[in-house]
């Protein structure tokens, strides 16, 4: 897909969102944020996993991001959403390039055990700081917008907006990484390490970079979270919940930067239809979806997306062009 | 003259067994070396060690007057020496372009661009010329899975050619390739390199090839180097004829898991 | 294709439903419309067995009698329903992340258009869940988390609780452990490392410092909760020798605490202190040391005054479950009544089926018959519960599990009064207690 | 003097433990190379068998020490049938995936086993405290420890012992070291590595439930018992080394041992201890203790 037509539909999509947002129903509204809040850290989760790597303590940012926006309410007096999710960015940018240090040097099963083991670390100290509410976490009041303290169905739709622009612009810069040079050399990374050793660059920076923008956007969507919420606790960074953000983007799949958006809406929605169904073996029901998907759909969701309009294309033209194509079409395994 | 790589006193014990042991080569410029050897006689891993893969035991390597001992290979790669493998390491998720596009951008900076989109068409011009030079730019859209194995082998050796290397080192070059296709690769390959003016040192089974392509031949016998000099003299060595020229035939498709 | 051509029917299938739901909120409340009633509690994972399921049952027993209007006692002439409407359950498990308990406590309100909310055994959810509520205006009882914070940190409208606070049972235990042993002079803890473990420890330390200022600490043991294994724990506290364990392990934990001390006699010379020992009562009758103290939050199962509503639910539950309710029951059978009782009175005013908003306003402060005795809502202005509180000591009679020295302590013995924050309260020596034995 | 003695005798209980925990999902991941969160669910499998086995056995009012090998024998069989329902109805299709997913794929069939079990044994909790009590307790410089606990130390070193001679000293297990260290190989020279793999799996999964079975006289046996143990027997293999039986004893012996000396000397960072000794190995040495040597690329 050329460059402005991507561009087009991210603005598109984008606008349509916030539109749909006046009539949205409350429920709705709400679980958009938090899909979307999700979304950005299985966005993060996909873009080092297109690195083959996969992170089993995501939570760690997720939970970074939503207590510095917690805690720049409560001590430092800081109220205004942008302020707040400003906070939630740097504390991920900064607790990321000081991790990523560490972190870069590990690979496949190391990587996920290492990074679990840091996120339970996170929850261990939290669990212990009875000043922060200890496991039962504390609330966090609706932020004022831009100096303006609104009503709490306006702060939620405001938040809702602002949820729906940030999507937007990590989509949109998502996208541009993932078609750059370091983005590839992401995927090159995957598929043979000691090829891009031998290219002259070092695997570690490619992985810092992906770590980076993975922390980043975790700890927007746990700042996200936390504002959506009210209420916040350091459950965020217990393993099952990165265990969560992985399930969702191996359903989503990571051929896509959209992909994890797509992921998160269908896995609420299945977690949702399942605790109603059979709110005692819900579990079974997430348990098969995801062992389905792995089985059926190894590139996620998204491949239906990609063959449908595979097939599209190939039936305008007639046959499948030949001509050197920008997308980049192809799965994960 | 000086020449651009000296090895001295180069030695590789892996516990008890030596896999290297004590290895002296200059390299000068404009040489063509075959390096020969049987099985397990070392040579993949003087590569290997050369291109940073192994740190060695004991001994130096400089390079361009430089200390490359201890350097990983990506700095011995921006230092000007590139490699190719036995079993070619490829992209095999990407096509043939794109593993050239990246080849282009990785080898351009040490940090590859964040923003900047790989696909443009100077890098797209770039990476054409090179595949056009090595005889596979009608393959550019495949994807390297469907690949041939003298494809990739090519593709190969194409990628280490593009961050422009003063040495070159080519592992088994035409292994896995069928016997009637070896001198027509090597032929591709010789002039994707001639034109670059690079030093090239290969490691090849076959004797035909080595007597054809090489002005020099170090052969290697058990971990050490037991001749070193022009093509035709080494090959007429009677210890080189005995350990080496000799077995190889019997060998020559047993490249699967050299050491 | 199957596949696709299912696929499709689900999502249609799914829209549909989606649809009628949101229908359903926008339909008011007429008199014979059910009364929805969204249940949450843990119905998977470690707190299923303990807490959860027993809950559920328990507000199934109840649930089924007001629907047909057999409860006896107080509500005997009260009849069928809730303020005259029938109240139709809809469950939804409390054992997700935070994120998800709001985003299901969402779709029970504004999707599935529940009129009440009861549930939420954890602290932590209940919290969370607290802003929410007042967000969305809707009642919600909060049946059995312990947290004080929950009315301490805002006033609240919408969200009551019918169970005491945490800190009571602590206050009760401390004032029972010191009228035992009047010549106690240390303690140890053991405690799961999270918030119900340390506040229920901070608690009861800090009411014991009011009682008997110079009891020391030999040693405070806060393991990983559902760890399951406490044997090193358990050797640091033979150790440390102290003449009471405080322990407010729960559930399963609790249960292992007492199945691996008791063989280890370290319980032999330490009296343990459970503060919800009842759970395991009858299941592990010989494995709990002689001697062991015994509460069960608040005056539940075996703490449970006589009373014609109490003799009922027991026989109910057993002869719909085959075993005798253990505490969590009696809360959420305790909660559901409140509605029951808020809405008959609401609409005894009102002489039809009451509006929600005039359930609510019913039950600010209303004292109503349950189970586990008398609950007042007395404090939070009206929003939270004080019950009286039971503990006993543990002995076998011949062979059957009892209980000896049991004290009740009065709801106004052991709640801080209204106005009076719990820290406040212990530290100001529970100023204004009135505690008639 | 006492503490000492202490954390040494408590630290091998629970390292006893995570080693019979940890011993099965190191085997299967040496040779099969999956990291098997189902283990989780063996281990609970193994509880509830021996817990309702064990109930069953008292109300038939047949000798006491007998209940040891209904343990056992419940424990194992409960294991070893679960792991070859897994193995051949889920795991072969999936055979050679990539290791990461693999994890998720045992995480699902952990999500599955959490509910079947419910399912299965209902909610209520199952007990089998008799054997715990029943052989009687020890004084060991002053402190009293329970002799079931002791043998539990006993039981776990005879587990290593077997393992390391069957993995030594037998055909089957020099074949099995063969595919460890090099599975394409191992397939070339003839070796039937589908058929080991099932054995594999049936010994790792017959172990996993054997910890639970062992564990289930001292615990109530409840839901949601499996996820718990899991991280845990993962903070222990992967400390040891992913893939090493020796990795697994000397992890779960460090792990045992730090707990130990937490619980008596600054219990509070007992939450923490465990991922810290696995974060301090994991940072000195990324692959673990006892990583297996990985074969050469290039």
């Amino acid at each position: 897909m050329p460059e402005k037509n991507f561009n087009i539909t991210i603005i598109a999509a984008t606008l349509l969102l916030i539109t749909v947002g006046f009539i949205l129903p409350g429920w709705l509204t709400f679980l958009t944020i938090s899909i979307l809040a999700k979304a950005l850290v299985v966005v993060g989760v996909a873009v080092l996993m297109r690195g083959g790597i996969v992170s089993f303590g995501q939570g760690l940012y997720y939970c970074i991001g939503a207590y510095a926006v917690g805690l720049g309410g409560k001590f430092l007096g800081i109220t205004d959403l942008l302020g707040l999710m400003f906070l939630a960015l740097v504390a991920g940018l900064v607790s990321g390039s000081l991790l990523g240090l560490l972190m870069k040097r590990y690979r496949e099963i190391f990587f996920a055990m290492f990074s679990l083991a840091l996120s339970m670390i996170l929850f261990g100290v939290l669990s212990k700081s009875q000043l922060l509410g200890s496991t039962d976490g504390f609330t966090i009041v609706k932020p004022t917008i831009l100096g303006a303290t609104l009503s709490t169905d306006n702060a939620n739709h405001a938040i809702y907006i602002f949820a729906c622009l940030l999507s937007g612009i990590v989509i949109w810069l998502g996208q541009r990484y993932l078609r750059s040079p370091m983005g590839f050399a992401g995927e090159a990374l995957r598929d043979n390490e000691v090829r891009v050793e031998y290219l002259g660059v070092a695997p570690e920076t490619i992985i810092y970079t992906k770590y980076l923008i993975a922390s980043v956007t975790a700890s927007l969507g746990g700042g996200l979270m936390a504002l959506t919420l009210g209420h916040i606790g350091p459950e965020m960074a217990y393993w099952s919940q990165s265990g969560e953000f992985i399930f969702i983007a191996l359903l989503g799949g990571t051929s896509h930067i959209a992909a994890p958006f797509v992921g998160t809406a269908v896995f609420e929605f299945i977690r949702t239809f399942a605790l109603e169904l059979a709110p005692n073996a819900w579990q079974i029901i997430l348990g098969v979806v995801l062992i389905f998907i792995i089985i059926f759909f190894p590139s996620g969701i998204w491949s239906l997306f990609s063959s449908l309009k595979e097939k599209l294309r190939s039936g305008e033209s007639g046959s499948p062009s030949k001509t050197p194509s920008v997308d980049l079409k192809k799965g994960d395994s | 003259m000086n020449p651009i790589l000296e090895v001295k006193n180069l030695t590789k014990n892996f516990g008890a067994v030596v896999a290297a042991g004590d290895i002296n080569v200059d390299i000068y410029e404009n040489e063509i070396i075959a390096v020969i050897g049987s099985n397990g006689a070392g040579k993949t891993t003087f590569v290997n060690m050369v291109t940073g893969y192994l740190k060695p035991s004991s001994g130096k390597i400089l390079f361009e007057d430089a200390d490359i001992t201890a350097y990983p290979p990506r700095k011995v790669t921006r230092a000007g020496i590139c490699r190719s493998f036995q079993i070619a390491q490829l992209f095999p998720e990407l096509s043939v372009l794109e593993n050239m596009m990246i080849a282009f951008s990785l080898t351009a900076s040490r940090w590859p661009s964040v923003l900047q989109p790989l696909r443009n068409n100077k890098t797209a011009e770039n990476s054409f010329t090179v595949l056009k030079n090595f005889n596979i730019d009608m393959y550019a859209n495949d994807p390297v899975a469907s690949l041939a194995q003298g494809v990739r082998k090519l593709l190969d050796i194409a990628m280490a050619m593009v961050s422009k290397p003063s040495l070159l080192l080519l592992d088994e070059p035409t292994s896995g390739v069928a016997i009637e296709e070896k001198f027509e690769l090597m032929d591709t390959v010789m002039n994707g390199v001639l034109q670059s003016g690079a030093s090239t040192m290969f490691i090849e089974h076959d004797m035909d090839i080595v007597e054809r392509y090489a002005n020099r031949v170090i052969a290697f016998y058990e971990g050490r180097i037991i001749a070193d000099g022009p093509t035709a003299e080494v090959l007429q060595e009677p210890t080189v004829k005995e350990f080496i020229v000799g077995e190889d035939i019997a060998h020559q498709e047993g490249g699967g898991l050299n050491a | 294709m199957s596949l696709s051509i299912k696929a499709t029917r689900f999502c249609k299938h799914m829209v549909v439903s989606l649809t009628l739901s949101t229908i359903c909120v926008a339909v008011n409340a007429a008199s014979d419309d059910p009364l929805k009633l969204g249940l949450v509690s843990f119905y998977s994972g470690g707190a299923s067995g303990p807490v959860g399921i027993p809950s559920r049952n328990g507000a199934d027993v109840i649930i089924k009698a007001i629907n047909e209007g057999t409860l006896p006692g107080s509500y005997s002439n009260s009849g069928k329903g809730a303020g005259g409407r029938p109240v139709a359950p809809v469950y939804s498990d409390e054992a997700v992340d935070s994120a998800a308990r709001v985003t299901e406590y969402r779709n029970l309100v504004q999707r599935q258009g529940v009129d009440a909310v009861i549930g939420y055994a954890s602290s932590g959810s209940c919290l969370a869940i607290t802003p929410v509520a007042e967000e969305l205006k809707t009642l919600t009882l909060l049946y059995y988390c312990g947290s004080t914070r929950i009315f301490e940190e805002g006033a609240r409208k919408y969200v009551f609780r019918t169970m005491a606070s945490q800190d009571v049972e602590n206050i009760a235990a401390a004032r029972y452990i010191t009228s035992l042993n009047p010549k106690l002079k240390s303690i140890s803890g053991m405690n799961q490392n999270y918030a119900w473990g340390q506040d229920s420890w901070r608690d009861f330390k800090e009411s014991l410092d009011q009682i008997k200022p110079a009891v020391s600490v030999k040693t405070k043991q806060f393991p990983k909760i559902f760890a399951g294994q406490y044997g090193a724990e358990l050797t640091a506290l033979a150790r440390s020798g102290a003449d009471v364990v405080h322990s407010s392990f729960w559930g399963g934990d609790m249960e292992a605490l007492i199945l691996q001390g008791a063989p280890r006699g370290v319980f032999d010379d330490q009296t343990l202190l459970l503060t919800t020992g009842g759970t395991a009562f009858y299941s592990l009758a010989d494995q709990i040391p002689e001697g062991t103290v015994i509460g069960a939050r608040g005056q539940g199962d075996m703490f449970a005054p006589e009373s014609e509503l109490n003799t009922w639910f027991r026989n109910a539950y057993k002869k719909a479950y085959g075993e005798n309710p253990t505490f969590p029951a009696y809360y959420m059978a305790q909660s559901v009544l409140a509605l029951k009782a808020a809405a008959d009175k609401a609409a005894k005013a009102k002489g039809g089926a009451p509006a929600m908003d005039e359930v609510r306003a019913a039950m600010k402060g209303i004292e109503y018959a349950s189970p586990a005795g008398t609950i007042k809502m007395a404090r939070a202005n009206g929003h939270q519960a004080i019950t009286g509180v039971g503990y006993g000591t543990f002995t076998l009679v011949d062979g059957k599990p009892s209980l000896k020295n049991v004290r009740r302590y009065s709801a106004e013995c052991v709640n801080p009064p209204a106005g009076t924050s719990s820290s406040d309260w212990i530290k100001s020596g529970f100023l204004g207690a009135q505690c008639k034995q | 003097m006492t503490l000492l003695l202490a954390i040494l005798i408590d630290g091998l209980i629970y390292a006893s433990w995570l080693f019979i925990v940890a011993a099965g999902l190191t085997l299967v991941y040496g040779v099969m190379r999956i990291l098997n969160m189902a283990h989780g669910s063996f281990y609970a499998i193994g509880a509830y068998a021996a817990a309702s086995a064990v109930g069953w056995y008292f109300t038939l009012g047949l000798p006491a020490w007998g209940a040891f090998a209904i343990l056992l024998l419940a424990a194992i069989s409960a294991g070893v049938v679960a792991g070859l329902v897994v193995e051949r109805g889920i795991l072969r299709i999936l055979h050679g995936r990539d290791e990461v997913i693999m994890v998720l794929v045992t995480y699902g069939i952990l999500l599955i086993f959490e509910d079947l079990i419910k399912l299965i044994w209902g909610i209520q909790a199952y007990y089998a405290y008799q054997p715990y009590g029943m052989l009687g307790r020890s004084k060991i410089g002053g402190l009293t420890f329970v002799n079931y606990d002791l043998i539990l130390i006993v039981v776990a070193a005879l587990i290593a012992g077997a393992l390391w001679f069957g993995l030594n000293r037998t055909r089957k297990g020099k074949l099995l070291r063969a595919v460890i260290h090099d599975r394409e190989s191992a397939e070339l020279v003839g070796i039937n590595v589908k058929r080991l793999f099932i054995t594999t799996f049936a010994i790792g999964a017959g172990l996993g439930a054997l910890a639970g079975g062992l564990a289930a006289p001292a615990i109530a046996v409840n839901p949601g018992l499996g996820i718990e143990v899991i991280v845990l027997a993962f903070a222990v293999v992967v400390t040891g080394g992913l893939g090493s039986i020796e990795g697994a004893l000397v992890g779960a012996i460090l792990i045992g041992l730090a707990r130990a000396a937490a619980v008596n000397l600054l219990p509070e960072i007992e939450l923490f201890v465990i991922y810290g000794v696995m974060t301090c190995v994991l940072i000195f040495r990324p692959h673990g203790l006892f990583a297996l040597p990985t074969a050469r690329r290039i």
